[in-house]
């Protein structure tokens, strides 16, 4: 098993018609993953890749009973596109694009929440089922099934951490780009206990980096999980105040820097990794 | 995108929450007349996009229009982190009896608005909130609330706002709830909001953030004199030319040139490099899917950099092609030229493709690539870290 | 408050909801300058504030100038429903392929706004309801949620706006709720939602109806020239007169003049009269809390109308008090005298204050009493309305 | 027992320092009801007829447990007023103002019904329950303890009926004044409910007019009901499509009509009464 998104996941395209969107529909169509249609308002009727363009969430949903989406549209237009599936009724989203609105994404997670639907990012590389789906714009080379799920706010880390997880024989089970932004559609917190009740996931490798809360408030839940937790955060030896790259990464006051995540989550329980190859160590001394 | 204040007391008018009158002054000459025509005392407040500005000497009173004269003289020759005071905000000195807090932002770990307030403003509200949290007044709202009067007139009242001055100081707080939501505000303070000894309420400060990335909504803002703006303060003529190009880029002490794919190994590689004894020379990012001709400059700002005495390449394509990060090496080193050791490992979405383009360049003109250490998937990227962190130290002379 | 089609328009112009270019004349000999210099077909239509302009030949076509004058001339004399028209709205003639129905309500039973749209705009939207309900769309909303363009495209797709004009159908549905949501509006409709032969939506006809009791916050309505106006058509004098002092009043056919209390009693006495077999000449309301001046004013009416032959009085005092209506009736007697027989009950609050005040004054100058029979809670007020209606058959010679 | 206001209840007055305010409370008072305290914000530390006066309604809650509010302020403080009850806790609400713009009454229902509160009016002469507790502007006169409820549009409506029913000895449980606006905080079909599960109430009077939707609604709960109920609907002889006073009282379209009501009441199971005097004669019919 896995999180999130399996090979059964119906899965539609929101912005399919896009430049972007028609990309990566297509390298996800190769990977395997199982996308059944896209929606993009005005182009109902038309074709992406062999898959039906509809023009409404609700019009999709009905016709091919789609459950998750990906979101290939400019920022601006995410928070309309999301809530329109959530309320459409689909339960997984992934938001790819950068620079979304935050008031937008306050927005989105209250429908989210209200309906109980699990959105990923923005600003996030997308979401993989190795062997199964391939959400979003991650790289298929990193990856192979096996046991170790992944959490991450950074792409490029993600690829790191798979790859290393490939090269060690563990593989992964799934691994989620949790997103740069400031406010993202899902935390740690409530990822890590999607991978907790996953019996294939044996262990977790989360990914934080200095600014925003998010690798705080998973200590509320690290100390209830069974899964073994291994955390890395970057940004050690970022310096204090300077913007670096990533909105979110700002230091905020004491709050938010990489080392004081770091000694929250060991008190926690987690186990923490300064580089990539600390993970397979790690993961062989707990015995996973 | 933080405002200055007198940006921040422009959109405070807008919405009516009370504020000083005031003038702007750009030389001492504006600021000598200024306050002779109002003959009443004054404070001069520097308008710097930074905050600790009344710590750092930025803030002074003049009695008249020569004291002002001589104040505004020595602000206008300060520097406060980095960013030079050009402009002075000049108000009546006002006549204080009290001193309150507001603000109102966004609590990210709740998903919630909040607005903050204390009978303690004019300090540092950090401070009190550290040693006296009772002292703060916290409301959390859902983004798809309205803030009512009674539910700010609550807040005025147990921050201590007296009985006969309750409604405006809760239609002081809806005002600024609102200023917030109708411009996608970060944060907006007012701090201190003063109660002056004739029975007013007014902002004597404003602190207003908003998000850049909704700013393509609020075309008022343009025609208010308010755009998108730089607020980092001092800058190196490096940083100033990578903003330029548009590329996240920050000097940093060392010596190994950080040639990034995106942010997340952008942060990472830095504490890699410090793990295995070495000091990185800059920060920066690609952002994402990259063009040749940026991958180009990005080299190009490490190669021209005295500092850097070899360069550290990562690219794990995704969003990125390996395709067009090897044409922009290619064209780097066939526009430019590299002058110092480079390691660099390439994997990812494409990478065949970048691995051929490297191997026909090479093959075309192999003494480019002379400098050149290539790697892909089967060297571990820590290992790439140890061998840049040890052709610095060779570089140094070292051992 | 009802909105001239223009006014409305207005407004939707401010919302950048699609309306014909347009003109507005009050004579005979603007329509024609409007239309020679625009030298195209034209529709000329009446401003009204009543429904049914369409049906009643308020709306005519006119190919050029001089037909326009013609036709226009025939427009300035007629009276619709008790609306003299007095103005012109001038607009192109519209290439119509397809109409639609766009409005915006509130269903008060559920307490939710509700969009109602429909395939077929034009005709008549309520036959339509009636006879093919499967062709109106419905769409509840709360009011405290906003409509998103996906359910007004959707909406939109539902009633056959093709795949191509998805989003700006969806744009106007949305402009139009919030249009009705900013103004409070009661009800906001296009009908119809034009689709002109190439390719465009356009807003035909704009009705607007807002609500009277919150036109105090929309300030910029009275800048923009649209403030508050009675919705009447054709009034009586009698009608006029009341209306200038302020007293909600209707003339009907019969012989009876109605003094009541509140609008309940108002209304419900109407029937009672009815039930016993006599006719009232009006309807009244006193208001809540009337002034001794309002209730001498509310007689005065009543003597003064000669289809009155008697007039019948209630009062049962609640946030009125009896002492301030027995107060009004004696100040009417003296200034003024009674005509008539009247025949009253009074009860409620302070009503032995009432009864005294009569008592006194009929001591004073008993003969202003002569044509009144006054009761009080002891005698039922069907009892009084049987007895009104008696005394209005013996004053025209019946029985 | 009684619906809704009982001698017992804690009843605070909003707008207790205005004119209209400051009489009412006294006249409350005068006839027994417990009225404890009073808010006007700004005005907070002052008393009126002796109670104390609160800045904020959470404050007056927590000083004196009120869980009834009569607002008497003017109609465009009524949302704020009203809301601020509702989410300070206060379970029962009279609100006496007419001309409340109707989208506030909207935002005061959707509190009202998120936070199981019952609002009554606006435009009411406000509830009584005889000889325990008069909220609102309804002179006492007309009214004395008895076993039959009464529910009425308007104010002098209420005050015949309960002066007839007072004349022909039955009495009234509670008297509630529903309002005359067109959009109201509760509707005939809630009313009916309470006096349904009231055991003191042995039949109940309802009062309409032409105009409005509320008589038709209460057709979905009388056949529901064990208390018979009688029905009076104003406007029979109404000409259609004038203007009659009440705002409500617009003959919407077929519907509205008061004849149709009437109808549509029978049907339902409710007792026609023409005239006050059919009142006693109908519940002498019924047995009551």
């Amino acid at each position: 098993m896995a999180i999130l998104v399996t090979k059964d996941s119906k899965v539609m395209v929101q912005g399919i018609t896009g430049g972007a969107g028609k990309f990566h529909t297509e390298r996800m169509i190769g990977y395997g993953t199982n996308v059944i249609g896209g929606v993009t308002p005005g182009k109902g009727g038309q074709t992406v890749a062999e898959r039906p363009v509809f023009d409404t969430v609700e019009e999709c949903v009905l016709a091919t009973g789609a459950d998750v989406s990906v979101i290939f549209l400019p920022a601006r237009f995410v928070k309309e596109a999301a809530i329109e599936a959530i309320r459409a009724g689909i339960k997984f989203l992934v938001v790819i694009p950068e620079h979304i609105p935050i008031h937008d994404m306050l927005w989105v997670r209250k429908e989210a929440v209200a309906h109980g639907a699990t959105v990923i990012g923005g600003n996030t590389a997308g979401v993989i089922t190795p062997g199964e789906a391939n959400l979003g714009i991650m790289p298929d080379i990193a990856f192979t099934p096996g046991r170790v799920g992944t959490v991450s706010r950074s792409g490029s880390i993600t690829y790191y951490v798979a790859d290393t997880l490939t090269q060690s024989g563990y593989g992964e089970t799934t691994c989620v780009g949790l997103g740069g932004d400031p406010v993202l559609g899902s935390t740690f917190a409530e990822i890590l206990m999607e991978f907790e009740e996953d019996e294939a996931t044996k262990a977790v490798v989360m990914c934080g980096e200095i600014g925003g809360v998010y690798e705080e408030i998973a200590t509320d839940v690290i100390p209830k999980m069974t899964t073994p937790v291994l955390a890395m955060i970057g940004g050690v030896f970022a310096p204090e105040g300077k913007r670096m790259g990533h909105a979110g990464a700002i230091v905020e006051g004491k709050m938010g820097t990489a080392k004081e995540k770091l000694a929250m989550l060991a008190d926690a329980g987690a186990h923490p990794c300064k580089t990539f190859k600390a993970i397979p160590e790690t993961l062989a001394k707990l015995g996973v | 995108m933080r405002l200055y204040e007198f940006e921040g007391k422009e959109l405070f008018a807008k919405f009516r929450i009370p504020i000083p009158k005031s003038r702007i002054a750009g030389s001492v000459d504006e600021v000598f007349s200024h306050v002779q025509e109002w003959g009443i005392p004054v404070a001069l407040k520097s308008q710097v996009l930074t905050g600790g500005r009344g710590k750092a000497g930025g803030i002074k009173l003049a009695e008249g229009a020569n004291e002002a004269r001589t104040v505004a003289s020595d602000l206008f020759n300060l520097t406060i982190k980095g960013f030079p005071v050009e402009r002075l905000l000049i108000e009546p000195k006002l006549d204080i009896k009290q001193e309150f807090y507001i603000g109102v932002t966004i609590d990210r770990a709740k998903y919630k608005l909040v607005i903050i307030a204390s009978g303690e403003g004019g300090v540092d509200i950090e401070k009190t909130a550290e040693e006296n949290p009772e002292k703060i007044i916290r409301k959390e709202i859902g983004i798809d609330e309205e803030l009512y009067g009674f539910e700010a007139m609550g807040i005025a009242k147990k921050i201590g706002i007296p009985s006969d001055l309750l409604k405006t100081g809760g239609a002081i707080i809806v005002k600024l709830y609102n200023l917030f939501k109708k411009y996608d505000a970060k944060l907006v303070e007012i701090n201190p909001l003063v109660l002056t000894s004739d029975g007013k309420l007014i902002a004597a400060d404003a602190r207003v953030s908003l998000d850049d990335d909704a700013v393509f909504r609020h075309a008022d803002l343009k025609e208010m004199g308010i755009e998108a703006r730089h607020e980092e303060g001092e800058m190196t003529e490096r940083e100033k030319q990578a903003q330029e190009w548009g590329i996240p880029y920050l000097d940093l002490g060392g010596n190994i040139g950080m040639f990034p794919g995106g942010a997340g190994f952008g942060i990472m590689g830095n504490d890699f490099i410090h793990y295995y004894g070495g000091e990185p020379a800059n920060f920066m990012d690609s952002g994402g899917g990259p063009s040749p001709e940026r991958i180009a400059k990005m080299l190009v700002l490490l190669d021209e950099n005295p500092n850097v005495k070899v360069i550290f390449g990562a690219r794990f394509g995704g969003i990125s092609r390996c395709d067009d990060f090897a044409k922009g090496v290619i064209m780097f080193l066939r526009e430019h030229g590299l002058s110092k050791p480079l390691v660099m490992r390439m994997t990812g979405n494409v990478w065949q493709e970048g691995v051929r383009l490297f191997e026909e360049a090479k093959a075309e003109s192999p003494e480019l690539f002379e400098h050149i250490e290539t790697h892909g998937i089967e060297t571990p990227i820590e290992q790439i870290s140890m061998r840049a962190v040890e052709l610095a130290k060779q570089a140094e002379g070292g051992n």
